[in-house]
């Protein structure tokens, strides 16, 4: 038979003023099963939780309803005191009295009712709960950092200083990321391969950190603590262990006249390449789409003059499978391309290229040298447009948001340029200059004041072709939205930043939300800014929303914090309030019938076929079992089972039959 | 094949050669196209302007009327008329209660299973397929395609082509053998409704559109809406003023190119009504491909 | 009916199948479900257009828990069942052979999976006009009215599970009703019982309902319940545009979603 | 008692119907309402449908209700009270127009709930039930009475049975006590008749078989594969049980609201695989075919041995029933020939 | 007489309405005491049986509330919720059960104010509709006296 202790908590007069304590305490202590009931003035005092442990011990309670504030404030504080004094903490309730009940209404009978009743309600739910026992679950202590930028890479070495195993997988033949690309960053100027190289190499030589380039993760599954994840290793036609990085191959491939992915369209490169100079890892790969031997069966040139024998033709993409406990998605950003815009020519017009091909055009080791030059012609632009905002904050191309980087780099840009081209004069169009950042608007009015860039507040309505120059056509809007018509040499569109192409797939795969733009989501845009709804998967960088370099690192190593603390213990405590498939014995082993329509409402895919077998070996049904390790307990699935398999602790049908039975039928 | 019809003012008035055209290319292509009975205005431009529910319910009598006639598809060759039909089908089919509240004043009930068809979709559903068969000479010619404004806008009711660079009748004229040239005017404002009002704005306006057809070596400007046609042509004084140059490059309806392909005589096309001459001649006489080229329609975005 | 018993002979003799599942004459003009496990049986198979039972309903029960391959003689109804059943991981499609028969009776042979599927997107379901009428019959009453009608019309309910019975969609070892802690669904025929029944009953079947009526035929007390599941069918093409019975990958009306459900409902 | 002939007109037959309510007796008749003929209340004769063959459900509700409460019971702090349902509030009942084998169906009936323990609720409702019935001048394919020792113009069960000899009169056989309380309160509408041959006008029953012969042979049945073939499609649901005028079983279930409940009976069926599964999930009649034997051998075997009665009266109703066409008739033809 | 005070049960989903009406506590906005609220971790959790078993029980109106779509602690059950919900009242209405007497709402952790708006609006409602009279008989005739 059930013992139910009844707390009926003052709480100071937050309750006592309104609701009638010891009345509820006098009605509740006749409700059947309830053996003991008291007011007290604060029940999550000391005195009060002594008072609720030695009731536990002395009337020897099978439950207990503290009523007092939200379950929300102070459930835990009473299961703990419960679980101190011998019971099981599972075996504890809380009736909300106090928010939703002498704080919303006034000092009536009526109010007293309502309390009684929530009370009553409780009592009875109690009557029905399971003791529990927390859920503990061992963890690997290796992290993934999935992604090579600086995100990435910043996650990977603090991960790994803190004494962790990190496992790092790159798409690309290099790590690195935009950020290699970059030429000069704001608001310093200081080169960015010359800060972001070291740390590349830093990568490769920590012995904690085992890196993938040139590989995709193919599937993830288990939960936090304890995730396998499968990785396709791409076949890079290359013996790693061999090549030496000389880079032979590379200058004799024949087939040099591929774009260069690196440089943006703007170089060739051969079929064999290292994507840049300061690659890590510094080996080469096949591009099994360009390479003549791939596509005609001769050649094998690079073959002939490897002199380390690593060319390895009929090398495989290979899939390897690790465990790990948690998994950091540091995946960036990409950007849209010009030919996204018609009203600009989509992309028609070789010299309206887009920021990140500008900050090639900068680079000292890019395609010019470092030498602002058209690339129709290789002219020296003297007349140059910025176009801020090309597709940010335009709902009518569906990018409502602001890409956040670009206002600064466009200041950036302008200053570069004036530094590369002193006779030469840059126009910006732009819609506001959100500069808010350390020393960030210090360097655009540096850039309006000390480099003369011409800063125009109003939007391109078109760009045009006409005999040789580009003819931009824009509003001044402070100008009184005159017309302002610009014959431009050169035209460059900070255009929006956007998910990188693959992250919805990879979303899906890891079982992540992600926004209509297919950024990934956070579990709280304030408290949780670096965790997703998916416990022991986190977010770093632009894959998130566009960020710039500061602030990316600055989530990695927020990341690198979490994932660090993850792996303080060898087990995880997770609350044991999931749902559960009933079990029963032979031949029905349980009323599911393997319908699986709970699989295709979990959100967390913690449901699993599970085979039940004959001693022969036979298929004798298929059930629906419940990780309970990824089960957060939601419940849908219980809602959805026709046959009533399922149940959820914490909210069982029964207890939640009764509550509704314990409000009404009284 | 009975297709549903409707001229509109301004094909019984100004642009009867733009009516004569559409009849021509439709006659010859075996097409009978049946106008509305008893068809009112449309209420373009001022209606919808002055009362909404009077520039809804203009259009949707002539819609209804349509639907009770046992029509489906409708040609609407006047762009303005166009635009107003869409945009009263696309608001009547998003809101119920407006619905309601306009079949109540048209007393008739529109149930919204129209559809409507400018005349370059009338010409790539109905026609553009039987040209090979039916040609007789090569458009041989320069010629800058100008679509406007309301062919194209707003996007999200017409869902029609490419707002910023529209396709699809380049597609036509180069399957009639023309050589259409890429420019930045395409969808420029010609100065619609101040023909009339404001004639030096138009003059500007369309000023700059011709200039910059002619600029890029077009022999013909080519249209589909009567308001372009009758500012590009009739307005070309005020446009030569504006360019300080004499231009006198013909702009003609896109159904009088098809039908000069055809080897329609001039006449019946109504060339002969127009401002600018249509001196265009030496078309190559057109000999069937013997591989059938589908014409390539653009990805509309 | 010939070219039926051909295949179903060949399908046998050869040891392709083990049984037939088709029709035999039954208590005086009416036909009644067979079982055919030798060739020579299969001589008393007829199918005419009274063979309206829905076959499916068997392949669930334990008659063909041991046997390899069953053949079925598929009506359109019966083709829509095992395909939403292999929807529902009920129904392995090596061990079921479909002989399949249109609407008019014509038999278009032997059916996978996916052929099945194709089969049943040309044969058009839809409400019947009469059944519309009778929705539209009972939406017009005023609610209080529409309330009694239906509470009238299950009071005569006895709770002989006919309708589960030889429904193929109610395939749960253990139904909803059966079970007692907490007791959902009162175990007696009264008015209430009855109502919240047949109100599981229609939530359960919405958007799994292939709109074959076996419900209501079984129905010793000859209840409309049928309308309910029908209705709901109707409601789930209309708002979702899912239908049931016509995909092996179907995702059920009630455990998928979409953003743009509506919710004008909601405050 | 002997039983004592009359004649009744159809006149006086309204008339001892309105009388009945008069006297505060509930009448229940077949009525045919929505296309369905079932027993229902009536006051007059004119809603009676004395043309149905046989109605869909049989008469036994009317003493062993679908639904019936046994005792109400309300829980307090530490008290549980019950009370046990009144059985003397109980009305009295007519079955007007029920067949001979409605009739007779309450014979067996009576048997199962009055064998060993005797329910008092049954009883009780029994005690104040007088059946009425006609005689079947029509019958069905389904029909079999004759096979299991009942026939078209039988008394068994009745307390009065009528057997229409013309449009207007209806031969009158008073078999009970009860019957004949009836009579001694109405001698005005009752007129005196010697003997009428009812042959000529009754219905042709064809037997095909004996229940003495089922019972004979299932001796050595009950590992026969016969079930099996039998029950192949039999779809498993309660219908033909609830439509049997001899069908007994019952469960037993509290519902309650709170701290407040009533316990009650309602129909069960051995066609369910819920029948008798156990807790622990071994269910010993896994297959539809053991329920099927155990229907046929609970009528014919079982019910026989232990309280001498068969329990079945060839109604045909389970037959009409069945959505599969389960003849219960054929079935049982085939396992006298086996 | 006294006036008609209607029972209203509201099922509400943990991390968004009951949160929300704790806010209504802490901001101490008053709404009518007729309201109990029962809390469960999701909407999606919310089987329509107990909306059933509510009206059976004697309650004259009933509150479902959640999470706005897209911010789900569970990330989807509310869409799932939303669905069942369009699917139950369909049938509720072809049944002739009263859907003016559930009322469906999102109400987040941030809005307190609404749900006090919530629940006198629903308070208001359900006493003009007065007690559902209907379905409480239905589960009372013929058994409990």
């Amino acid at each position: 038979m059930a013992r139910i202790g009844v707390f009926i908590c003052h709480c100071g007069e937050n309750i006592s003023a309104t609701v009638d304590c010891s009345k509820v305490a006098q009605v509740a202590a006749t409700f059947p099963g309830v053996v003991h009931s008291v007011d007290y003035k604060y029940m999550c005092s000391d005195p009060g939780q002594t008072l609720v442990g030695n009731a536990i011990k002395e009337h020897n309670l099978t439950g207990v309803v503290v009523s007092a504030c939200s379950p929300r404030m102070h459930e835990p504080t009473f299961r703990r005191a419960c679980a101190e004094a011998g019971l099981n903490p599972y075996q504890c309730e809380m009736a909300n009295l106090r928010e939703h009940c002498s704080w919303v209404h006034e000092r009536n009978e009526k109010t007293d009712d309502k309390a009684i009743d929530l009370v009553r309600m409780l009592v009875e739910k109690v009557k029905r709960n399971n003791s529990l026992q927390p859920i503990k679950v061992p963890v690997t202590k290796t992290a993934l950092v999935i992604g090579g930028g600086v995100a990435g890479i910043q996650a990977a070495l603090d991960i790994a200083n803190a004494g962790h195993k990190v496992i790092m997988v790159e798409r690309e033949p290099s790590i690195g990321g935009h950020m290699s690309q970059l030429s000069e960053t704001f608001p310093t100027l200081d080169c960015s391969q010359c800060i972001l190289t070291p740390r590349m190499v830093e990568v490769a030589q920590n012995p904690n950190i085992k890196l993938y380039t040139y590989a995709e993760i193919e599937s993830v599954e288990g939960f936090v603590g304890n995730f396998t994840v499968k990785i396709r290793k791409k076949a890079k036609s290359i013996d790693e262990s061999k090549c030496n990085g000389c880079g032979l191959c590379t200058t004799k491939c024949p087939n040099k006249k591929n774009p260069n992915e690196f440089e943006l369209g703007m170089a060739k490169r051969p079929a064999i390449y290292v994507p840049f100079p300061q690659a890590v890892p510094n080996i080469p790969v096949i591009d099994k789409t360009q390479c003549t031997y791939y596509k005609t069966g001769k050649c094998k040139i690079c073959e002939k003059v490897c002199q380390a024998n690593a060319i390895q033709f009929d090398q495989q993409d290979e899939i390897i499978e690790v465990p790990v406990g948690a998994i950091a998605i540091c995946t960036g950003f990409d950007i849209k391309k010009a030919d996204f815009f018609p009203e600009y020519g989509y992309g028609k017009h070789k010299d309206i290229i887009d920021g990140l091909q500008f900050e090639r055009l900068a680079s000292a080791s890019g395609p010019t040298a470092g030498e602002i030059r058209r690339p129709s012609d290789g002219q020296i632009p003297k007349k140059i447009v910025f176009v801020a905002c090309a597709g940010s904050r335009d709902p009518a191309k569906g990018i409502e948001y602001c890409s956040k980087i670009c206002c600064m780099y466009t200041a950036k840009h302008a200053i570069l340029y004036k530094h590369k081209v002193h006779d030469g004069t840059a126009y910006i169009f732009y819609m506001d200059i959100r500069a808010a950042g350390k020393n960030y608007d210090e360097f655009t009015r540096r850039a309006i004041e000390e480099d003369d860039a011409k800063y125009i507040r109003g939007r391109v309505s078109k760009i045009y072709e006409r005999d040789g120059k580009l003819i931009v056509v824009g509003a001044d809007t402070l100008m009184g939205a005159q017309t302002v018509e610009i014959e431009a040499d050169m035209v460059v569109l900070a255009t929006a930043g956007v998910a990188n192409q693959g992250a919805e797939k990879l979303a899906q795969i890891l079982h992540v939300s992600y926004d209509q733009h297919k950024f990934f989501s956070e579990a709280h845009p304030k408290l949780k800014p670096v965790e997703t709804n998916t416990a022991g998967i986190y977010l770093a960088g632009a894959c998130q929303s566009p960020k710039d370099i500061p602030e990316s690192v600055a989530a990695a190593s927020g990341v690198a914090g979490k994932i660090s603390c993850l792996f303080s213990n060898s087990e995880l405590t997770r609350e044991p309030l999931i749902a559960v498939v009933d079990r029963t014995a032979p031949p029905q082993y349980s009323s599911c019938t393997g319908c699986f329509m709970c699989q295709s409402v979990c959100p967390y895919n913690a449901i699993e076929r599970e085979e039940i077998n004959d001693r022969n070996g036979n298929l004798v049904k298929q059930l629906a079992f419940i990780n309970p390790g990824l089960c957060q307990g939601c419940g849908t699935c219980v809602a959805v089972c026709k046959s009533k398999s399922i149940d959820i602790e914490g909210y069982t049908n029964l207890q939640m039959y009764s509550e509704v039975d314990a409000l009404l039928n009284f | 094949m009975k297709l549903g019809f409707y001229p509109g003012c301004s094909l019984e008035g100004a642009s009867r050669e733009y009516n004569e055209s559409v009849m021509a290319i439709a006659e010859e292509m075996g097409i009978e196209l049946v106008s509305i009975p008893d068809w009112n205005c449309c209420g373009a431009t001022a209606a919808h302007n002055l009362d909404k529910e009077l520039s809804l319910s203009l259009p949707a009598r002539n819609l209804a009327l349509a639907e009770e006639a046992g029509l489906t598809v409708l040609v609407v060759p006047c762009a303005a008329c166009y635009s107003r039909f869409c945009a009263t089908q696309h608001e009547l089919m998003h809101d119920e209660n407006l619905h309601k509240k306009i079949n109540g004043i048209i007393e008739k009930e529109y149930k919204g299973n129209l559809r409507i068809l400018n005349v370059i979709q009338f010409i790539d559903e109905f026609i553009i397929d039987k040209l090979d068969d039916k040609m007789k000479f090569e458009f041989n010619k320069k010629v800058a395609c100008y679509y406007g404004c309301l062919l194209v806008r707003p996007n999200k009711v017409l869902d029609f082509d490419r707002t910023e660079d529209p396709q699809t009748m380049d597609v036509v004229m180069k399957k009639l053998g023309a050589d259409s040239i890429d420019w930045a005017y395409k969808t420029e404002c010609c100065g619609a409704g101040f023909s009339v009002s404001f004639t030096e704005t138009v003059g500007r306006l369309s000023g700059q559109i011709v200039e910059d057809a002619e600029h890029r070596g077009a022999e013909a400007m080519i249209v589909a809406c009567p308001m372009c046609h009758s500012n590009l042509d009739m307005r070309r004084p005020e446009i030569n003023k504006y360019n300080k140059k004499k231009s006198d490059m013909p702009v003609i309806y896109i159904t009088q190119a098809i039908g000069l392909a055809l080897g329609i005589d001039r006449n019946k096309l109504g060339l002969q009504r127009h401002f600018v001459p249509v001196k265009l001649k030496d078309f190559k006489p057109y000999t069937k491909k013997t591989e059938v080229e589908n014409p390539q329609k653009m990805e509309v975005e | 009916m010939e070219e039926i018993k051909k295949i179903a002979k060949q399908l046998l003799s050869e040891n392709k199948i083990q049984m037939v599942i088709g029709f035999e004459k039954g208590t005086a003009n009416k036909v009644r479900p067979a079982f055919f496990k030798n060739a020579d049986d299969v001589e008393k198979l007829i199918y005419n257009d009274t063979c309206i039972h829905n076959l499916a309903l068997y392949l669930k029960k334990d008659i063909c828990h041991h046997i390899a391959n069953v053949g079925i003689i598929a009506n359109p109804n019966v083709v829509r069942s095992i395909i939403q059943l292999a929807s529902e991981n009920q129904v392995k499609e090596e061990k079921i052979t479909i002989i399949g028969i249109s609407y008019e009776g014509k038999c278009v042979g032997i059916l996978d999976f996916k052929a099945a599927e194709e089969f049943a997107k040309t044969q058009p379901k839809g409400l019947k006009p009469e059944d519309r009428a009778f929705i539209e019959k009972i939406q017009a009453m005023p609610l209080e009215e529409r309330f009694n009608y239906w509470v009238e019309t299950f009071s005569t309910c006895v709770k002989c599970y006919a309708c589960r019975a030889s429904c193929p969609m109610c395939y749960c070892g253990k139904c909803n009703v059966e079970t007692n802690n907490p007791q959902w669904i009162p175990v007696a025929s009264h008015k209430y019982g009855n109502m919240e029944w047949h109100i599981m009953r229609a939530m359960h079947l919405a958007g799994r309902c292939i709109n074959c009526g076996e419900c209501t035929r079984a129905c010793p007390v000859d209840i409309p319940l049928n309308m309910l599941s029908y209705m709901l069918t109707d409601f789930v093409m209309d708002e979702f545009h899912t239908e049931a019975g016509l995909s092996t990958t179907y995702a059920p009306a009630l455990s998928s979603y979409t953003n743009v459900d509506k919710e004008n409902f909601i405050k | 008692m002997e039983i004592l002939n009359k004649l009744l007109d159809k006149t006086a037959l309204s008339t001892l119907i309105e009388r009945f309510g008069k006297a505060g007796k509930e009448v229940y008749a077949p009525v045919k309402e929505n296309g369905i003929t079932d027993f229902a209340k009536v006051d007059t004769i004119d809603k009676i449908d004395f043309e149905c063959i046989a109605t869909k459900q049989s008469a036994k509700s009317l003493v062993f209700p679908r639904v019936e409460k046994i005792l109400s019971f309300e829980k307090s702090y530490d008290d549980i009270s019950v009370k046990n349902v009144d059985i003397n509030a109980f009305p009295e009942v007519v079955a007007l127009g029920s067949r001979p084998c409605d009739a007779a169906g309450f014979i067996p009936l009576d048997a199962i709930f009055s064998t060993d323990h005797v329910d008092e609720i049954f009883n009780a409702r029994l005690k104040k039930l007088t059946v009425i019935s006609i005689s079947c001048k029509k019958a069905d394919e389904y029909c079999f009475c004759t096979s299991v020792n009942g026939n078209p113009g039988n008394t068994a069960g009745s307390d009065i049975l009528l057997t229409e000899i013309s449009d207007s009169t209806y031969f009158a056989e008073i078999v009970t006590e009860k019957g004949k309380a009836i009579l001694d309160a109405n001698t005005d509408l009752f007129k005196d008749t010697s003997a009428i041959d009812k042959t000529p006008h009754l219905a042709d029953v064809k037997q095909e078989f004996t229940a003495e012969a089922i019972n004979e042979k299932l001796n050595n049945l009950f590992e026969s594969d016969i079930w099996d073939k039998q029950a192949l499609r039999c779809v498993g649901c309660g219908a033909c049980a609830y439509v049997c005028p001899a069908c007994g079983c019952f469960d037993i279930q509290d519902e309650n609201k709170g701290n407040k409940g009533i316990r009650y009976r309602c129909w069960d069926s051995c066609g369910f695989g819920l029948f008798t599964l156990h807790t622990s999930g071994h269910n010993p009649r896994e297959k539809q075919s053991q329920r099927w034997r155990q229907r046929i051998f609970h009528k014919f075997s079982y019910q026989m041995v232990q309280q001498k009665q068969f329990g079945c009266v060839g109604c045909g109703r389970c037959s009409r029933a069945c959505p599969a066409d389960m003849n219960i008739a054929e079935h049982l033809k085939e396992i006298s020939i086996n | 007489m006294s006036e008609f005070e209607p029972k209203i049960v509201a099922f509400v989903c943990n991390w968004c309405t009951y949160a929300g009406a704790d806010l209504t506590g802490t901001s101490r906005i008053k709404y009518s005491s007729n309201v109990r609220i029962i809390r469960f971790p999701c909407t999606g959790r919310i089987d329509y049986m107990l909306l059933t078993k509510a009206f059976a029980s004697g309650a004259d109106g009933i509150i479902v509330s959640g999470c706005h779509p897209n911010d789900c602690h569970y990330t989807s059950g509310n869409f799932h919720a939303r669905r069942r919900w369009m699917v139950f009242r369909r049938l509720c209405d072809f049944m002739g059960i009263d859907t003016r007497r559930i009322i469906f709402s999102w109400v987040s952790a941030a809005e307190g104010a609404k749900w006090a708006q919530i629940v006198n609006s629903a308070n208001e409602e359900f006493k003009k509709l007065g007690p559902y009279e209907n379905y409480h008989k239905l589960s009372t005739q013929e058994i409990f006296e």
